[in-house]
Parts: structure tokens; sequence; C-alpha cells
């Protein structure tokens, strides 16, 4: 592989993961939210295998495959079940804030992801680290969803943001993780999925719907 | 949208075969020749006519590669469809839309309460059809409701294609 | 006082009708003959070199000094230029509206005032000639001080531009006692602690004067309510010197100062320039829309200077000297299509006593040459080609797009956002310009007093037909202006080179930077496409049917009538959703019954205003706590004269310990 | 300038002007196939041009010389964006006004010539359509201007034929991240600009639902005719500028050949139609966005075009 497709592929792979993020902030339709959380899994396993075929590293691969596994189909398909049995009225993001809003600040977001790692692509400018702000930006912005989303599937698609953004980083920084700290990470992340589509179950059951904001009435 | 795409390939060309070219009615003027845009007006019609027109407009039948189009402005338009027996309130609106669209201009008068009231003849509401009420009709079409063939066939003696 | 002044003058106007039509043309010539000596001045300042001319006994202690540099004989042009169109507009405008003999005295000083804060050469000097200004805008702006809104105004006005002379005295007084100095020319550089504060200082005070957020809440009162000669020539001129105090001072004197200097100027001019054309966007009083829009061009000039400043900063000298150019540009440019439009705008109300674009409309059949020249105006405020303001706009993206070869963070950052706040202020104009021209104008009458409109006098329709040409001069072939500006800007240290950084020909290139721009060619080749649209129509003309008159398309119903029409009001609508969190507007809507059944509606009540937001999150608290320290010190006022002795002399008392 | 390189002017102007009513009728003939019909053919529009040519002109009560020479207006800045725009050649007549902020600015008087003739009707739609228009405009420039900028960087310059012989000389500056958000940004600016699904449907008949056509719904004959003439060629120009700001292959140089001027005619058609056929594909399984979610999709490009521009001002090697 020439250093210039590899580039290329990185290029795409960590702008394809900012643009999914994006998108995710526009969409409303939750189903559409979790397709577009497949295609991230997607883009984020591209950095690994690339990786790995690019620098020979068959562990690098491994780890991608089972991230691509993992993010672009395991976690979707759990989440889309927790959809799946939500009552078709109910399967809107639901923001707290307008959209346009949203968008708007998820660019600032992403330009203060790119400031405030400006200095540590500096320190050493290779074509794996340049593309550390926009897995920055995804990890601002996941937290940006888990912030003004209601309803805990789209909750759970912040999660999933933040932590493919993570994953994203630690590929891009470090020259491929340990198999086994991605292995606990990602178990971490199924099981967090796991608790939200159980928490989903029990909400309905309790309030009739998923809309996080009904918690507050356990407080009294 | 796969679902509809797969559909749309499925399903393919459902428009019937053209029958010949007709004849160039009397009234057809040159300058409507392959291009003729619509207004229609309901002039107090049961809706009959208005089905069987947007049958006519719909995939089967097809009007548009005749060269006919409906238009949302009688500005637009060089035909005034009229169905429907002319009644009082609308007497005055169908006059206005008449006097609003440009010359030459041609009027259709569709389904046979247009042409000499229907059934509709001694209702206390009605004025007239609509050829009492403009000027001139300068193409009918007969049948209540007129069948899409019959009002794809006047349109074509117009457009002439 | 004030009413003994201002009424006798009023008597005196209806004895003699034919004495008030003297002073009118007597003060209508001297403005104008005082603004023709300012552009004549300035022009020698320019090119040549001014004498440095020192009053010593006009003002106590330090004397009066003068000094016409090039930057400030570009202002001085720029004020002389606005000036004489006026002052011949003034002479039918002030007949027409019956102005009291103090407002035609005061306008000429006002113009002298103004000319000398461009010439002045030391910090005593200048703050003179400053004050001097701001009282004579003021009482110029109470001309109509019969209307209660006028005094409310009027009083906002002067309290804001007081608070504003504030800031730069004290601004001023520092940097003078710091360098030791207070001859402009003598002036050394401040040490830095200091420094910093005297740019806060006076940005603040020089921003509040230009009309900069979220010290712009003075304009959009005063400007409505104040004489439209008087607005004019407020908007064109007075405000932009706050501008020439903001370049002089913190560019030219204590500057060029560090990167948050700039970083702060780009983003007040942004926050103006985008909140200023909301406002003017969803205005429904014609010269409250110009006046809002003032802020947002201000806020465009301020945006170029900030963007100056970091270039030059950065390592892309080029890039900021192209700014630099921009800001200047944009000043001149700004000033010819504002003055033009009040002007345009004072013709219509004094033919009409309308400001509320809601009830205008269909003036361009009874005032065909206003219509034209506000058309002229609006163009110029679209930034749209062919339009004055589209060279500077067009100068100020280009610096920005140019920047982001030097390869900085902060520019990297800055300027993206930068043009898309200069590309939605432009959007936004354009909105707030058609909404000004087409209800205002076009289509049919919302009123009778709409209907009876007629064109105003010959005086004023010369005036404006003076400022239009320019108008069209800049757009066209703003090589004419190329030698001022260039001269100007070499003052400016973000862009001091050799070389002029644009170079004004019929085809306008950046040299060492790509990019061209030919206004001239592009209005050549837009009138052969406009006769090529006309040969196309001629196709086929010979077969048409005579041509007919018809009425309006109403669905098939009668005529529609005037009050169906869009209003100004309704022509924001979407603007005003879409911003709804920026402007926050007040509407409620009442509905009510008819008394036999709730389901019959006899009226619905629509209301919608939209107040200035950010005026009464920022002023009122400031207000409210002003009122409450004054009822604290209103305890002190007893009425007891013994009480007030004391009070003087534990006064002189503090001060001797404290002086001790 | 060469001779040629006005000939090559003349022939782009031509294509424009005869190939863009083509393009309403070709993208009308693709909806037609989609829907299973048969269509009016792809010569529609001309037959519907040509008549309304020869038909009565009406001044409608009240309205002034704004509604008369709107058309004219806004047929004159389609020519002269025919004109400007590299289409054919990168070498055109009136390169030094061939710059993206000033084309952007053309394309917007166009808009407000249009707009002022629908306030100039003094009718409810004419004000609305206006109203809605200018409202649209005015929140897509920042994009376009984002865009542009994006695209720019790698030139240096938003001269347009020069930001085409960068992309011929090195193709790799498009297909990089930027040149994809550029993309994307750009189609959605010019589905907003051209007044094409999901943001205004061409088609309509509800009048409440109109933002163009409620403009136009005064103009009858041969002002009408001018008037669709001259949307049709905006967007054929967009069209023809956003394929040759990613796709330039083809496009003859500075100093052409005539048969490299006829490859340019041939590229750009193909190129277009290709464009339209996509564009009124997506058209067919897409509804009309509610005006109040227009902002929406725009504050979205808006995004999209600032990631393009600090994309390519971070990644730049």
């Amino acid at each position: 592989m020439a250093p210039s497709t590899f580039a290329l592929i990185i290029d795409f792979a960590s702008g394809g993961m900012l643009l999914a993020a994006v998108l995710v902030v526009w969409r409303r339709a939750l189903r559409s939210i979790v397709t577009l959380l497949a295609c991230q899994g997607l883009a984020l396993a591209a950095i690994p295998i690339a990786a790995g075929a690019y620098l020979g590293d068959t562990a690098l691969l491994l780890v991608g495959v089972a991230v691509l596994a993992l993010r672009a189909v395991m976690l979707p398909w759990l989440l889309r079940r927790a959809l799946a049995a939500e009552p078709p009225g109910r399967r809107d993001a639901t923001p707290l804030m307008n959209t346009a809003s949203s968008l708007l600040m998820v660019a600032m977001l992403t330009l203060v992801a790119f400031a405030v790692t400006r200095p540590l692509t500096a320190l050493q400018s290779t074509t794996l680290t340049d593309a550390v702000p926009t897995a920055f930006a995804v990890i601002l912005i996941g937290l940006f969803v888990m912030v003004t989303r209601r309803h805990a599937v789209s909750q759970a698609a912040g999660f999933l943001l933040l932590d493919n953004g993570i994953a994203a980083t630690a590929f891009l920084l470090t020259d491929g993780v340990p198999m086994i700290v991605e292995l606990g990470v990602s178990l971490d992340v199924l099981f967090a999925v796991i608790v939200i589509g159980i928490l989903t179950g029990r909400l309905r059951r309790l309030f009739g719907a998923a809309d996080l904001d009904e918690l507050q009435e356990l407080r009294d | 949208m796969i679902g509809w795409l797969r559909k749309a390939l499925r399903v393919g060309r459902i428009v019937e075969p053209a029958p010949p070219a007709p004849f160039a009615a009397p009234a057809a003027i040159d300058a409507l020749r392959g291009s003729m845009q619509i207004r229609h007006v309901d002039a107090g019609s049961c809706n009959g006519c208005e089905i069987e027109i947007s049958g006519a407009f719909g995939p089967v039948y097809d009007a548009e590669r005749f060269g006919a189009r409906l238009v949302a402005s009688p500005r637009h338009a060089d035909a005034l469809l009229v169905t429907g027996v002319v009644t009082r309130n609308m007497e005055e609106p169908l006059r206005n839309t008449a006097a609003a669209t440009p010359a030459p201009r041609v009027v259709i008068a569709c389904g046979d309460c247009a042409l000499n009231r229907g059934v509709f003849a001694d209702a206390y509401g009605v004025v007239g059809s609509v050829g009492e009420v403009l000027d001139s009709v300068d193409v009918e079409i007969a049948g209540c409701p007129p069948t899409p063939e019959a009002i794809i066939a006047a349109l074509r003696s117009v457009t002439r294609r | 006082m004030r009413t003994i002044a201002v009424d006798v003058p009023t008597v005196e106007v209806k004895n003699h009708p034919g004495r008030h039509h003297v002073g009118c043309a007597a003060a209508g010539s001297a403005t104008a003959l005082i603004g023709a000596a300012g552009v004549w001045g300035g022009l020698v300042a320019v090119f040549g070199s001014a004498p440095q001319m020192s009053i010593g006994w006009l003002l106590p202690l330090s004397g009066v000094v003068l000094h016409l540099d090039p930057l400030g004989g570009f202002f001085s042009v720029l004020i002389g230029a606005v000036a004489v169109p006026v002052g011949v507009y003034t002479v039918g405008y002030a007949r027409h509206e019956r102005w009291p003999a103090l407002s035609l005295t005061v306008l000429p000083l006002f113009v002298a005032a103004m000319l000398l804060v461009t010439a002045a050469g030391s910090i005593p000097t200048f703050l003179l000639a400053w004050e001097l200004m701001a009282l004579a805008s003021v009482l110029l702006v109470i001309t109509d001080h019969d209307r209660a809104e006028v005094r409310s105004a009027a009083l906002f006005y002067a309290a804001m531009t007081q608070l504003g002379f504030v800031a730069i005295l004290v601004g001023l007084m520092v940097m003078a006692t710091s360098m030791g100095a207070d001859r402009f020319t003598e002036m050394t550089v401040v040490p830095e602690p200091l420094r910093d504060v005297v740019f806060v200082l006076t940005v603040a005070g020089f921003g509040s004067k230009a009309g900069l957020v979220p010290l712009h809440a003075w304009l959009a009162r005063a400007h409505p309510e104040a004489p439209s000669p008087v607005s004019a020539l407020m908007s064109a001129a007075m405000v932009t010197l706050g501008v020439y105090g903001i370049i002089r001072i913190d560019l030219v004197l204590i500057g060029p100062g560090p990167r948050w200097w700039a970083v702060l100027l780009l983003l007040v001019g942004a926050a103006s320039a985008l909140y200023g054309v909301l406002q003017a966007s969803v205005a429904t009083d014609v010269k409250r829309l110009l006046a809002y829009s003032t802020t947002d061009n201000m806020g465009l000039i301020t945006m170029a200077l900030g963007a100056s400043l970091l270039l030059s900063g950065a390592g892309a000298p080029e890039a900021a000297a192209i700014a630099a150019v921009a800001a200047l540009l944009h000043l001149l440019a700004h000033a010819a299509f504002k003055s033009l439009g009040f002007m345009a705008a004072g013709s219509v109300l004094a033919a009409t006593g309308l400001r509320d674009l809601d009830r205008m409309g269909g003036l361009a059949r009874p005032m065909p040459v206003t219509t034209v020249l506000f058309g002229v105006a609006a163009l110029g405020a679209c930034g749209l080609p062919l339009g004055a303001g589209f060279v500077s706009e067009w100068l100020l993206v280009q610096a920005l797009v140019h920047a982001s070869t030097s390869g900085d963070v902060v520019v990297a950052l800055a300027a993206p956002l930068a043009v898309g706040a200069v590309a939605l202020t432009t959007g936004l104009s354009v909105a707030a310009m058609v909404k000004a021209f087409g209800i205002g104008f076009l289509a049919r009458p919302r009123s009778a007093a709409a209907r009876q409109a007629r064109e105003s006098a010959a005086s004023m329709l010369t005036a404006m037909v003076i400022v239009a040409v320019g108008c069209v001069v800049l757009a066209l072939a703003p090589v004419a202006a190329a030698a001022v500006v260039a001269r100007a800007v070499n003052v400016m240290p973000t862009a001091r080179s050799a070389a002029p950084a644009v170079d004004f020909a019929a085809v306008i290139r950046l040299p060492g930077l790509g990019g061209s721009i030919a206004p001239g060619l592009l209005a050549t080749a837009f009138v052969a496409a406009l006769l090529a649209a006309v040969v196309a129509m001629r196709w086929r003309a010979r077969r048409r049917p005579p041509t007919v008159q018809l009425p309006l398309w109403a669905c098939g119903a009668d005529d529609l009538t005037p009050r169906m029409q869009y209003t100004a009001t309704s022509f924001a609508e979407p603007l005003q959703r879409v911003f709804n969190d920026v402007l926050r507007p007040a509407s409620d809507i009442d509905v009510t019954h008819h008394s036999e059944s709730r389901y019959m509606v006899s009226a619905i009540t629509y209301r919608n205003r939209i107040a200035d937001a950010l005026e009464i999150r920022l002023y009122q608290p400031v207000v409210t706590g002003v009122k409450r320290a004054a009822e604290v010190v209103r305890r002190a006022h007893n009425g007891s004269v013994h009480l007030y002795l004391a009070y003087g002399a534990l006064g002189v008392l503090v001060v001797l310990v404290i002086a001790r | 300038m060469t001779v040629m390189a006005v000939v090559a002017g003349g022939a782009q102007l031509l294509t424009v002007t005869v190939g863009a009513p083509l393009l309403i009728g070709l993208m009308r003939q693709v909806r037609a196939a989609w829907e299973g019909r048969g269509g009016g053919g792809i010569l529609q529009p001309w037959r519907d041009l040509r008549k309304q040519l020869g038909k009565q002109q009406i001044i409608p009560r009240g309205t002034t010389v704004v509604f008369t020479a709107a058309p004219l207006i806004v047929a004159a800045t389609s020519i002269l964006l025919a004109a400007i725009v590299p289409i054919v050649a990168t070498g055109s007549p009136l390169d030094p006004v061939a710059d993206l902020f000033a084309v952007v600015g053309v394309l917007f008087l166009g808009t407000v010539a249009l707009t002022l003739a629908g306030i100039d009707t003094g009718t409810a739609f004419g004000g609305m359509g206006a109203s809605r228009e200018i409202t649209i405009a005015a929140l897509v420039e920042p994009t376009i201007l984002l865009a542009v900028f994006a695209l720019s960087i790698p030139t240096g310059s938003a001269n347009l034929g020069a930001l085409m012989a960068t992309t011929l000389s090195d193709p790799g500056s498009v297909a990089s991240l930027t040149g994809v958000l550029a993309f994307v940004a750009l189609v959605l600016v010019i589905i907003a600009e051209a007044g094409r699904l999901p943001v205004d449907n061409p088609a309509t008949h509800l009048e409440l639902t109109m933002v163009h056509e409620a403009m136009v719904l005064e103009y009858a004959g041969p002002r009408l005719a001018l008037m669709e003439w001259a949307s049709a060629m905006r967007l054929t120009v967009l069209l023809a500028l956003l394929a040759n700001l990613f796709l330039p292959w083809g496009i003859a140089a500075d100093a052409p050949t005539l048969l490299q001027v006829l490859t340019g005619v041939g590229a750009i058609t193909v190129k277009v139609a290709v464009l339209a056929t996509a564009l009124a594909t997506m058209e067919v399984f897409m509804a009309k966005l509610r005006l109040f979610r227009v902002p929406e999709l725009l504050a979205g490009s808006f995004l999209l075009g600032l990631l393009a521009v600090t994309s390519a001002n971070f990644f730049t090697r």
C-alpha cells in the first residue's frame, strides 16, 4: 500500500466518523441514527485494518476485525432490538435543543477540538496523528448528544459516539492498542448497551415511554 | 427508499400505447401546436370529471406526453378546462379566470354538465352551461363523466400530437 | 433653559416665513461650504502635507494643535464629501420641516466640529473637538423636541455619548501621562499593562460612538428620531469617527497590539455585524432599519481592522494590507450609500410623514426619482455586484481567504468563522434592503398618506443625485478612490509597505495573491447580457396579440385590496422565526369570541414587537442600578442650604487631607 | 485573447442557452420514467417556450416598471453567469471577473430582481414567495462562501479558471476529505438556490407551499417564458459549475483548438446530463421539507462547509 493511499484511507475513515457523528445530531429518526452508528463503526474499523495492512501487523488486523464485528454489527443490532420494542410514535430522538442550534454547537465543538489537539499534532505529525482532531471532535459530539437527548436509545447513541471517538483516538495515537485492552473496553461498552436496553424496557413498563426525563419522577 | 426503487424497477413502464393522432379540431389554434398549459376550473362539478381528469394525467393515460400540462395560474395557461355546471357562486370567478388568461386561449368544456347543464339542469343554484356564461366553447368533451380516453382525445385535438 | 432657547425662534418663523427661507439657505450653504473646505483640506493633507498649526491661546494649558496627516485627511475628505450634499439637501428639507433657528445654526458647527476631530494633533484638542461634536449632535437630535419620543431618544443618546466620552477621556489621559506627551507626533511606546487598559477603554469609548455591540443601543433610538439630514450626517460621518478613533489611537499610536486585541476586534465586529443586520432585517421603521444597518457596516469595518491586525501579526502582510484597504474603502462606500439612504428616507418622510414600512408602498409612481435613488443606496448596502459596497466586501473576503496560508491556529480557526459571519451578514443585509425597497416603494400604497405622496423639492433631489453618482462611481470604478485610500492606508502600521496591496485599475488585482475583479467589466457584460435578453424576448413578437392591462389575478375573486399585500412585518416573519432565539420577539394573539357562541370569532388581534433584546438584557439592569443608587443619594438631599454647605466644606477637607 | 477563446466563449453561451430547456426536459423525462409514464419528451420545454413567446403580454394593474424589467434582469444575470463560469473552456473572455465570489454575487442579484418582482405584484402570494426566497437565499450565502473557501485553499485563489486548472493538474486535491465535504455542501446549496426538492417543489400547484413559483404567478406569455428560461439556465450553470469544479476533465484549455472546444461541449453535456439524471432520480424519492425545516438543512450544509475549510486547514500535508 502506498503511503498516499494509506493517508487517503485514514483521512476518509476519520472524516467519515466525524460526518456520521454530525449526521447523528442532524437526523431525528432513531432508526437512521442506529444505521449511522453502524457506518461509523465501519469507518472506525477501517483505521486499525488499514494500519495493520500498512504496517504489516497481524494483531492490529485482528483487532480491526473484532471492532468491525462488535461496532458495525453487534451493537447496532442490539440497539435496533431495543428500538423495535418502542411504539412507532416514539422512535424520534426528541432533542432538548433545536436541530439548527445543535448543528451550530457541533460546529463550535469541532473547532474547539481542532484547536485543543493542535499541540498534539504539532508534536509529531504523522498520517495517524493528523487525524486525531477529528477523533477528538467525535468524542465531544458524543458528550453533546448525551447531554441534549431525552430518549434512552439516543443516550446510548451518544455513549457509542463517545466510545468510538475514544477508540479512534487510541488507534491513532498508539501503534495499536493491545488486544486485551481493546477487548476489555469493548466488553464494557457491550454491557453498557445491554444495560441501556434493559433500562428502556423497564422505563417503558413503568412510564410507558423511554424518556429519561421521566426519571425525575422518582425523586419524590 | 430501497423498497420504492425496487418497486419502480419491477413495475416499469405502465403507460398505455398511444392511439394514432386525431384530426385537428376546427377550433385548434396553430399557436398551441405541441404545447398546451391547462388551468382547470371546477365551476360546480360533482367531482366525477375531476377523477377522470386525474386519471388522464396519471401514469396510465399520461396526457403529458401529448404536450398538455396542468398549471397553477390562468396567467400561465393557454386553455381553461372547465368542469361542471356553472353555479351562481362560480359564475363571476369563471369569467374572471377567462379574462385573466392571455390570448390566444382555448376553452374546453369537460363533461355533460359543462356542455348542456346535464343532470343539474333545473337545480336552484345553477346559472347555466359553460357556453352560456363564457362567449365561446372551443372544444367539447361529452360524457357523464367522460372517459380519460375522451379527455385525452380532446386535448390531442388541440396539441395535434 | 431649553424652552427659552428654542421656542423664541419658532415664533419668529411664523411671523417671517421669508426670513426662515433665507436662514435655511444660509445654513445649508454654510454646511456645504464647510464640507467643501474639509474635502479640499483633506485632499491637500493626503497628497501633500498640510502645515501643522498650533494656536496656543485658544485652550488653556495646552493650546489647540492642528495636524492633518493622510489618515486624518482621508476622514476629512469623507466627512466633507458627506456634508456637501447634506448641506444642499438641508436647504429644502429644513424649509419644509420648519427647523428652528438653533438647529440651523448648529448644523454647520456640527460639521466643523467633526472636521476638527480629524485635524486634531494633540490629545486635548482631540477631546475638545470630540465633545463639541457630541454636544452639537445632541442639539440637532432634539430639533423636533415637541415629541416625547424625540426627547427620550435624545436623553438616551446624550447619556451614552457622555459615558463614551468619559471612557475615551480616561483612556487618553492614562496614555498621555504614561508617555509624558500629548501631541500625537511626539508619542512614544506605552508600557505594557497600561497599554491594554488604554486599549480597552478607548475601544469601549470609540465603539460606543461607532455603534458597536453592545454599545449600539443609542443608534436605533437617536437616528430614527433625528431629522433626516442629521441622521445622514450622524450615520455616514460622525459614526465613522469612532472607527477613526480606533485606527488613530489603538492601531497607529499604541499599536499594533498583541493578538488578543485583534481577536477582540474581530469578535466585536462580527457580533455587531450579525446583530445589526439581524435587527435591520426585522425592523419595520425604515430609519431604524438604516440605523441598524450602520451597526452592521461598522461591524464589518471593525472586523476588517481586526483581521488586518491579526494577519500582520501572523506573518501574512499582504492579506493584512488588503484587509486594511477593505476597511477604508468600505468606510467610503458606507458613507455614500448610507447618507443617500437616509436622505431618501427623509424625502419620503417629508412627502408622506411615514417612517413605518407597513404603511408605505406604491411610492414608485408618485416619487420616481426618490425611488431610484433609494434603490441605488439599497443596492450599495446589499454588497452585491454593481453596488457600492461590493468591492470592499470582496476585498475583505479575499483577505480572509488568503489568510490561512500562514498555518496559524488562531488564523485557521478565525478565518472560516469570519468568512461565515461576513457571508451571513451580506445575505441578511440583502433581505433587509429588499424589504426596505420592495415593501416601501413597490406594489400599491398601504395607507392614505402613501397614496397622496408627492416628489420632493429640487434641492433635495439634486443633493441625492450627487451622492448617487458617488455611489455609482464607487461601485463601477473604485479606482477613483484608490489614491486616497492607498495614501491613508500607508499610515496604518498593519499595512505599511512599499508596494500597494491592491492594484486598483479597470481590473482590480491583488499583487502577490491570486484573485481579481473588474466591476466595470462586469457592469458592461451585464448591460450586454441585458440587451441579449431584450433581443431574445423579441422572438415571435410579431405574432403576439396586443398587450393588455388587466387587474391582478385574485384567484377568481374580485380585485385585491392593498391590505392583502405582504407588509414589512410579514415579509420578515420567516427570518424572525429562524432567529427566534436571538431576537426574542414578544408576540401575542388575542381572539375575541362572539357573545352568542364560543365558536364564532368577532376579532383577532395580533401584536408583534421586537425590542432590542441586548438592550433589555444589558441596559435595563444598569439603569435600574443607577436608579437605586440615586434613591440612596437622594436621602442626602433634603433642601437644607446649611447641609449642602457642610458637604462642600467636608469635600474641601477631604481633598486637603488626601493631597497633603 | 485569441479568436478561439472568443469562439469557445460563444460555444459555451450557446450550449447553455440552448441546452438549459433541454436539461429541464431531461429531468422531467427522468421523473416520468420513474413514475412509469411516457413523458412529454426532452424537447417539450422548448415547445412551451416557443409558444409562450408568441402569446399575449399582460401588465397587471398596480405594478411598476420593476415587474416589467425583472424578467430581463433575471435573464441577464443568468446569461452573464453562463458567460463567466468556465463551462466549455477555462480561459473565458471574462476571466478577470470569473471569481467565485463575484459569481455568487451575480446569482444573488438575479434572486433580488425576482423577489422584487414578487413583491411588486402586490398579491399576497407574490410577497409570500419573495419573503421565503430571500430567507432561504440569505441562509444559503454562508455555506456557498465557505465551500468556495475550502476549494480555494489548495489553489490559493478563488478564480474559477485557476481552480479547475489546479484540479486538472492535481486530481488528488478534490479526492480528499475536504473535497467530499465541500461537494456535499455545494450540492445542498445548489438544490436550495435552484429551488428543487426538498427545498422547493417546482411542480407544485398549491400556492401555500410555493417559493419560486409564487413569485412568478402573475407573469404570462413572453415574460413568463423569459423567467422560466432564466431559471433553467441558472440550474444548468450551477450544475455545470459543480461538475467542472470536481471533475474538470474534458474542458478546453486557455487557447483551445476547434476540436477541443467541441470536446468541451460534449464533455459538459454528458457531465450535466448525468448530474441532472441523478438529481431528478433523487427528487422522485423525496418529499418536500417543511419551510421551517429548511434552516436545519442549511445549518447542516453550513457545518459541512465549515468542516471542509477546517479540514483543509488542518490536513494540509
